[in-house]
């Protein structure tokens, strides 16, 4: 037999709430108790509702640069939903309804955004990583996470998210790699919004599926639709448990789409159709999933304007915490470059505003010196 | 003539370049229908085509390995780098390949590229948006470096970049994309690619700065009461030497800013070769205002982190003082 | 329907003249002329024959380390076989079999591997690039040489080699993408050969084939028994009608075996099993196809002599024009770093041998400027 | 008290460490069954098992990587790259991330490794095995840069490396691998990071230097009439300017030598700062002895190219001539 077949494969597509609002029994019966998905749905619209808010705070000043979740929060709320609260959870910037899911305080990520490293300084018992503006990188650092804890026995897998784009990267290629054959369970979620920035997505892949890029590396694949939270939490149990029980990667391709703007940088309409835009705005996972709730008599008008109101509130709140939170110290940047500052970087920290740098002060002369002294009085007084 | 920001600058560069000569392509991220991030090649795919102006997948390293090929298959690539922080996984490409391509096949193949990319901080931008690496590349022979600190120079730098037989990387200040517009010449003219700019003379203190710096040398001069001389140095390799030298001979004095970190800095050369070319006319040792030898804090502090005029004037201070 | 298939796909495995001496005539009959057939068996063993002299050479110190192509030589060869003339071919450092069957000249490999360039100064009209030795690196390259010849209306495709280790790093991946979401036709070639150095492949993929490592891409995959001729012939006849008529890439496994150490400087006894390469010594390429021929009385004992002794003279040849190549000169590697040398690197070349480096000669006390002076004459004096 | 080569005495520094912190794993190509392709870490995994010595893909990005993570999660990762050449791949995931990871979370998250890397050329190898790149990871804050030059200084900064909090990049010149021996203790001994060490004493002229060069620099001074202090730096990041500036004090007069190409190396960072710190006593400019502004040549010509002892007793002589 000359021709012969070294490989076959085959990936599956799941959705279980389509647009349309057809729910599938099977699948879908028991999934995600009543009372979960109604919390769910809650953590959906307060993701939504601070986006709006964190937009209105970049065009008037009070934030730099903001990633909008806009339209996408069922992927990584699914994820969150199904993980251990101790799985690792390690996310790229467009993860927000899952890391609050987790607990991750809503001032840290607007701190972050607000250019202040200490939004990065995810508290400690909540798994999840910082905040990756650098794209296709953070994929590794969950292998290496989660190899850790499999190194100390620990029973830990991780699930990190990137996007259409972000797969093209090397690194995405090398995560993958490196959790196949070094047998790491990391489960792989692509969430394909179509866009990467104004790059269409056929442009980061010819092929069919974003899915088939875990077939490389011989790890099941699934792709599902990503605006169905039912889809979302049902692709997620599988591959979790796969990961957990073989304790190898697995891939999933969600598929959705981003409603706003790439970030409040950036104008969509330079580069993409509005019927597009409005054919997925159908396609919501909120409208969605209240429609549903409408229809099973699990949410009505009045929980959505109680909803509505409690969310302003607590985001009008973490807005305030994370404006209320004191500058940093001006030479703040210094104090945690190292576990112990070396002795040059302590002087250029302590000289940073008294003398030009380079120069070390014991060489000026005296009525240079001298001045620098005042200058340095001057400078802490101002600090206390 | 018109009066044009560094940003328009640009574009009309590569325009002109792009009419005169059809090997000329550019790719990147979001070069294409968006114009890039920074708008600077906006229109130029519609002019253009998609056959010269394209959009590549999100990979930094493949963005310069396909440009190399492309460059020794006998086209000049003008790949864009969104961001100097996204150099960071093209490193292997621009320095193990790029920039030793025609020496390792002894000029069999070469590497006729110039690499556009914003560079350096004040924007208010994200994580690794704001970064000044331009000293890595001047220690890797084999590379061109170039920044120009205003639209006319960028024009100018561009087009000579853009005839360059070897990899160039040409790094826009981002901080002065917009900042001010000044007269550009429609008709075609080049900077030399090696050769500084006296800003304006004086005897006695030299500054030597580039980039986005330049500006807040100029500040810092402007308020100062004393007969300064300011080199913008426009390319960082090769540098010119000469013009250093020459003014620092004559005012003994020096002072160096850039936004990159102290160590290793590209300051940290200027100084050691003004002490070996002017050891007998300095009369104080060469003084650095640069970034510090942290990473680039995120934006609350950034303007804690650049050099800005009082530095600079207290730099001035303390080497007149010396 | 919930669960609906997403992706399917099947690759197919290619062998003709296997092992046994089993010929598939259905594939292999009019695949390669008889005459060709002989060339390629000569150019196997001229190949093999070139690997023994150079271990030589390491062994004696006439040169560096050393890269042997044992038992993969059907693999390029197949490959050269196919291609144009004017195709590139965008090699690894594995590939003698098929840089010397496209006509580049041994002494310049020979010369490359004794630690001079002017081996890597690729003669133009043969369509390949320099040996690269750092890993993955190239078959970016390929795609855009390709894509150059594209944009100026050229029908010219690549073939680019590589192993299966270096088929772990980023670039592969970003490699692939871009030539399958670019258009551009480039033929992928991964020569498993089992073994990355001492990491055997299955550290490098835990699938079950290298070959799935192009459908991430949608590309079209195929995987062949790299030490088959015909096999190989076959698959890159297949490739290369694909890339050509449509434009995109392709990618094809071929399996194969390094019976030799990884280089001059490797022991492979450390770490494999002489069992598994005594099993791979049974199939050779090289002797599977002289049985073969022999077989069909297309070649006997007189003709082996003849061609190995017409081999070995020619291989004393290409060594003797290497090593009677004129030293570099000293100051060489100075030349060819920018078409036009930078003032101040001038001046470090010109007092290389006179001045310590970073002292401009001017700046010195007139008696260091004199002995500058007399070194100087010296140095030109001795080189001529 | 062993007489060991630079290669046994880095082994054991592994072995002993590892059997006190459990935490220390160690990952790269070949470094296995193999022992590495210079047998640095022969006997390892047989020792320690494959849960805590293991090959890993060949994807050097990966690696780093890889390791960030480990880290992360409150392993001390050793990844190995298996030439300092192939840093390349990984140098986004080395500055963008390791360097970065302690400030960009505030302390969060830290990255305490130490990335082994055999550096430096002398031992024709092929393009890419011989080139010397601290000065671009002195220059990115965040990182710690070790290079020792002899077997007993291996063992003890490899020691402290070990124990650091914070990621190290720890050069191992391989052209002194198996150049020569010494005595090194069996008993744990620690060198700290930051301080370098007076090889020996001089009154007319300071070397400095770090790696193989050292050796350069001591055949030199063997062969020099004059009395010359050596200093080798140990450690490129932080570095002793104490040491340095003392001993310039004293002599006025400094070479500084390395393999690196000149612009832009990490002598450049000790000429500018002998400057500052010692204008006054300085009797002549800083002299650097450097690679050239090339790509390090194939095996032919890379003695032409390295530092040697009559370059540096040339620029001894010319400094000492000034
Ligand atoms: C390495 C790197 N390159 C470029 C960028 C600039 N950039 C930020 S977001 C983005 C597009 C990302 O697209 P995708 O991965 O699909 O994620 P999405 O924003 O659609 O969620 C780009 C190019 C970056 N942050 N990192
Ligand atoms: C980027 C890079 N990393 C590491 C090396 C060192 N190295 C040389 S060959 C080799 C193994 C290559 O294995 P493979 O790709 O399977 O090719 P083969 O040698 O088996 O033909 C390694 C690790 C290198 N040359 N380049
Ligand atoms: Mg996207
Ligand atoms: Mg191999």
């Amino acid at each position: 037999m000359p021709i012969t077949t070294a490989y076959e494969t085959k990936i599956e597509h799941i959705s279980i709430l389509d647009a349309k609002g057809n729910f599938d029994e099977k699948l879908g019966k028991g999934l995600i108790p009543d009372a979960d998905l109604v919390k769910l749905y809650e953590a959906m619209v307060s993701c939504r509702q601070l986006d709006e808010v964190a937009f209105r705070l970049q065009r008037s000043g009070r934030m730099g640069t903001y990633p909008q979740n806009m339209g996408q929060e069922a992927t990584s709320l699914g994820a969150a939903y199904v993980l251990r609260k101790d799985d690792w959870m390690v996310t790229c910037y467009r993860e927000n309804c899952g890391l609050f899911w987790r607990g991750v305080p809503k001032e840290g990520i607007l701190l972050h955004w607000m250019g202040d490293e200490r939004g990065n300084a995810m508290p400690k018992p909540h798994w999840v990583t910082p905040i990756y503006v650098p794209l296709g990188t953070q994929m590794l650092h969950a292998a290496g996470l989660t190899l850790a804890a499999k190194y100390r026995g620990e029973d830990r897998i991780a699930c990190t998210f990137f996007g259409d784009g972000a797969s093209s990267e090397g690194d995405f290629h090398e995560a993958c790699n490196f959790a196949a054959n070094l047998h790491i369970p990391v489960v792989f979620v692509c969430q394909n919004n179509f866009w990467a920035i104004s790059t269409p997505s056929k442009i980061n892949s010819a092929a069919p599926t974003f899915a088939q890029r875990g077939l490389s590396y011989g790890m099941p694949c699934l792709q599902c639709d990503g605006n169905d939270i039912f889809a979302t939490v049902y692709a997620m149990k599988k591959s979790v448990e796969h990961a957990r029980t073989t304790g190898t990667p697995c891939f999933i391709e969600m598929v959705t789409y981003r409603l706003g703007d790439h970030t409040t940088a950036d104008d969509a309409k330079r580069y993409r159709d509005q019927n597009e835009v409005d054919a997925w705005k159908a396609r919501d996972p909120i409208i969605r999933l209240r429609n549903y709730m409408v229809a099973r008599k699990l949410w009505d008008d009045a929980k959505e304007s109680a909803l509505l109101e409690r969310v302003a509130q607590e985001n009008a709140d973490a807005v305030a915490r994370a404006e209320g939170i004191a500058a940093p110290h001006r030479a703040d940047f210094f104090d945690s470059m190292y576990a112990e500052i070396p002795a040059d970087l302590a002087m250029q920290r302590d000289t940073m505003h008294t003398h030009s740098l380079g120069q070390d002060p014991s060489q000026l002369p005296p009525e240079a010196q001298e001045r620098a002294r005042q200058m340095t009085s001057e400078a802490a007084a101002a600090h206390h | 003539m018109a009066n044009l920001n560094l940003v328009q600058a640009i574009n009309l560069a590569l325009i002109q370049e792009m009419e005169k000569n059809p090997d000329i392509v550019l790719l990147g991220e979001d070069i294409g229908v968006n114009g890039g991030v920074f708008r600077v090649t906006e229109g130029l795919q519609k002019r253009f085509g998609e056959k010269r102006v394209f959009d590549t997948p999100l990979a930094e390293s493949g963005i310069i390995g396909l440009s190399i090929g492309l460059a020794m298959g006998g086209l000049h690539p003008v790949p864009e780098i969104q961001f100097e922080g996204f150099l960071g996984p093209a490193y292997d490409q621009i320095c193990s390949h790029a920039a030793r391509m025609r020496s390792r096949t002894r000029g069999a193949f070469t590497v006729p590229m110039t690499i556009r990319i914003p560079v350096g901080g004040g924007i208010h931008a994200p994580e690794l948006h704001s970064d000044s690496p331009e000293a890595i590349y001047a220690h890797t022979p084999g590379l061109k470096v170039v920044m120009p600190s205003s639209p006319y120079d960028a024009k100018g730098l561009l087009v000579s970049a853009l005839r360059e037989p070897d990899p160039v990387l040409f790094f826009e200040p981002k901080r002065i994309y917009r900042a001010f517009r000044e007269e550009v010449p429609e008709d075609e003219y080049t900077l030399p690619i090696g050769k500084a700019r006296t800003v304006c003379e004086g005897t006695d203190l030299t500054i030597v700065s580039w980039g986005a710096s330049v500006v807040q040398c100029m500040q810092a001069i402007e308020k100062s009461s004393r007969s300064i001389e300011l080199i913008d140095l426009r390319t960082i390799y090769p540098f010119d030497m000469d013009a250093v030298a020459q003014s620092v001979s004559k005012t003994g004095r020096c002072v160096v800013v850039h936004e990159a970190p102290l160590t290793c800095g590209f300051g940290s050369e200027i100084a050691a070769r003004i002490m070996e070319r002017c050891f007998l006319q300095l009369e104080a040792p060469v003084q650095r205002v640069a970034g510090f030898d942290t990473t680039m804090p995120y934006y609350k502090l950034e303007l804690d982190y650049l050099p800005d005029a009082p530095r600079v004037t207290r730099a001035i201070e303390d080497c007149l003082a010396y």
